[in-house]
């Protein structure tokens, strides 16, 4: 499945400073869709190269980092639970403070 | 011309005329501009153009809190403040320059930092709240006090060479921690001062502010409410995100909400994000 | 810290630490933009923001071309003039106003408007041209003279509650004149001083302008060429769109182009547009 | 075909000042395909409620509108030949000249 991930309020250091990845994602074994908990679990295997601390915690993102599916809160969408189609972009970004 | 009848004295026509022309905006927009009352957190790198707007544009009433003096190491995207300002507080600074460019509103000077002890008395005083604060317990603290008053929070931040915008607790939307109840880990928490800036990224987010503002104040338009601005300076490229409503669940503004004015007085920001509220200004790299 | 090897004085490296510490920025892009050279034509709506902006982050050199005298018709948008510059040429009270905030860098006044027997010499100084003008006579002529000299072209507009942005003839991208070959109706050309602007509608534009141009000043990140930024204040909707390359038969930059110095020093930009070049500070609605 | 318009830069107040228009719209008789030559006509006769000019020239649009078709500029795209499909966003802007 080809898909857009965006990295960003700082993020991207986590994926060696590149904001925008194309991947290509596999449905998981015996799964029949791919969920936002998949895909989680995907890019802390495949694209967070340093202190996935800063990224996941628990079994979800760390507080402070929105999730957002095709520019929609994920909370709108089911969070872990939505599903992620074709071409979908998902962005992760870090609430920022500073001023 | 029916600007007189709206109460704008001949004066007032002549200098906000091309906001008069305009038919989006107009007599009434301007005349509810000039009744409303607007309170700047912070005047550094965000509350600097965000100020100058609001001034120029006509708020009635601003009011300015800060409790840090001008730096030279400021100066490069803090635009409102002048050399000659370097050593002094940084609300008289932009004060003066406020009254520069609109000596017809009224300025009203809060040269202290905002405290739990002092926040709902500082901002029960105005119509509308912009956080151009610094750090995680003041955007908490901002944005609980202006649930418990009912006030509609403009709120920016900028790092780096990326800004982020949205309207709080206004119309029925999300507050500070709907979206944000677990503050963020320390490590995640720089400061324009800690991690720099590009100068120009809080002036572009500043500019928004002042815009939902008057957006807001003058109730033209569709404000920034459930819906977030990502910025990224060094691509050129802008996001308006939809984000979530008002948490049910919120331990602030949601339905089985116990946390109240006391509660608010007895909270302790620092300890809860584990950062300090205010840095002093010697507090430098 | 090895800002000194790169003859940044200890003056200077205190001054703009928080653009020194940014990875994406550093010293390199410091640098160089001291180094720079810009010239913003038009000290108003756009131009305000954009030169305090330039002023304040370091650019070497900094021209400011406008023919016109500060009015109070202006203060609702034109930040950078205090209401004691009303009556003066709006170069000076912009040049006082950047001098204010970073007496470090060089500024050129031009009081003059920019006409076709001028603007090949003074556009030749710099690096980099800002158009902050608020006519298409004026639009087509700096396009015109950038491409003859070579010089990329920051170009923002802003009228009611919409702005665009857009980086012209940088690194083979297109002119003006790609995008718009003919002028458009005259009944298509309000300007803010008849049709009117919500004051920070240019603020944003304007803070982009300088974004663009620091960008192009330091060598970082991705410029707004071959793109256009449009914006909406009323719906705080932004659109960064794709747009034509160079063309081949643009008659001004096109492959066959015979469109050379004496050329543009006899064209009639007025005759081609049907509008005013300049209009007096008396022309008032 | 369900087609998002939008106008910018003053021409919406050729529309009756309203931006976004969804709209549906027919293939033409004996087309297989909706292209902007159509669509232009469309909006001519369905949307432009005064001041016809300042939007048609001829058979495009007047000069200084630039045409979008899915944020992309339509001399990208075959400008009166580019071919429309459903849910597509077709912005037509005036180019603005003040500051
Ligand atoms: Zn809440
Ligand atoms: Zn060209």
């Amino acid at each position: 499945m080809q898909l857009t991930l965006e990295f960003g309020g700082g993020l991207e250091l986590l994926c060696e400073s590149v904001k925008i990845h194309k991947v290509n994602v596999d449905l998981p074994d015996g799964a029949d869709n791919l969920n936002m908990k998949h895909l989680l679990s995907w890019v802390r295997t495949n694209l967070i190269k340093e202190r996935p601390e800063m990224f996941i915690k628990g079994d979800t993102v760390r507080p402070g980092v929105l999730v957002l599916v095709n520019d929609c809160d994920w909370e709108l969408s089911g969070q872990l639970d939505t599903t992620i189609e074709e071409k979908d972009v998902v962005v992760f970004i870090s609430t920022l403070h500073g001023g | 011309e029916h600007g007189l009848e709206h109460g704008l004295s001949p004066d007032q026509i002549y200098r906000y005329s091309r906001q008069l022309l305009l038919p989006s905006f107009g007599v009434e927009a301007q005349s509810s501009l000039l009744k409303s009352s607007v309170l700047v957190i912070g005047a550094g790198g965000l509350g600097s153009p965000a100020l100058l707007y609001l001034a120029a544009c006509g708020v009635g009433r601003l009011g300015i809190i800060d409790h840090d003096v001008v730096e030279l190491n400021n100066m490069h995207r803090q635009i409102i403040h002048t050399e000659a300002f370097i050593g002094h507080p940084k609300v008289k600074s932009a004060a003066a320059a406020c009254r520069s460019v609109n000596s017809t509103i009224k300025i009203d000077e809060h040269v202290e930092a905002l405290r739990t002890s002092n926040a709902l008395e500082i901002l029960s005083q105005y119509d509308i709240i912009v956080d151009a604060t610094d750090n995680p317990p003041s955007r908490y603290m901002i944005s609980d006090c202006c649930v418990l008053l009912g006030k509609p929070l403009v709120s920016g931040a900028a790092l780096g060479m990326e800004g982020q915008l949205t309207v709080y607790n206004h119309n029925g939307g999300p507050c500070y921690r709907c979206l944000f109840p677990t503050p963020p880990p320390t490590t995640a928490c720089q400061r324009c001062s800690d991690s720099g800036v590009l100068g120009v990224v809080p002036g572009v987010i500043g500019c928004l502010q002042a815009l939902e503002t008057i957006k807001l104040a003058s109730m033209v338009g569709e404000p920034l409410s459930e819906r977030m601005l990502l910025f990224d300076a060094l691509s050129a490229r802008v996001r308006v995100v939809k984000i979530r409503g008002r948490s049910a669940q919120c331990v602030v503004c949601g339905d089985n909400s116990s946390f109240k004015k006391q509660q608010f007085k007895n909270f302790d920001y620092e300890d809860f994000t584990q950062f300090p509220l205010t840095a002093g200004p010697l507090n430098l790299l």
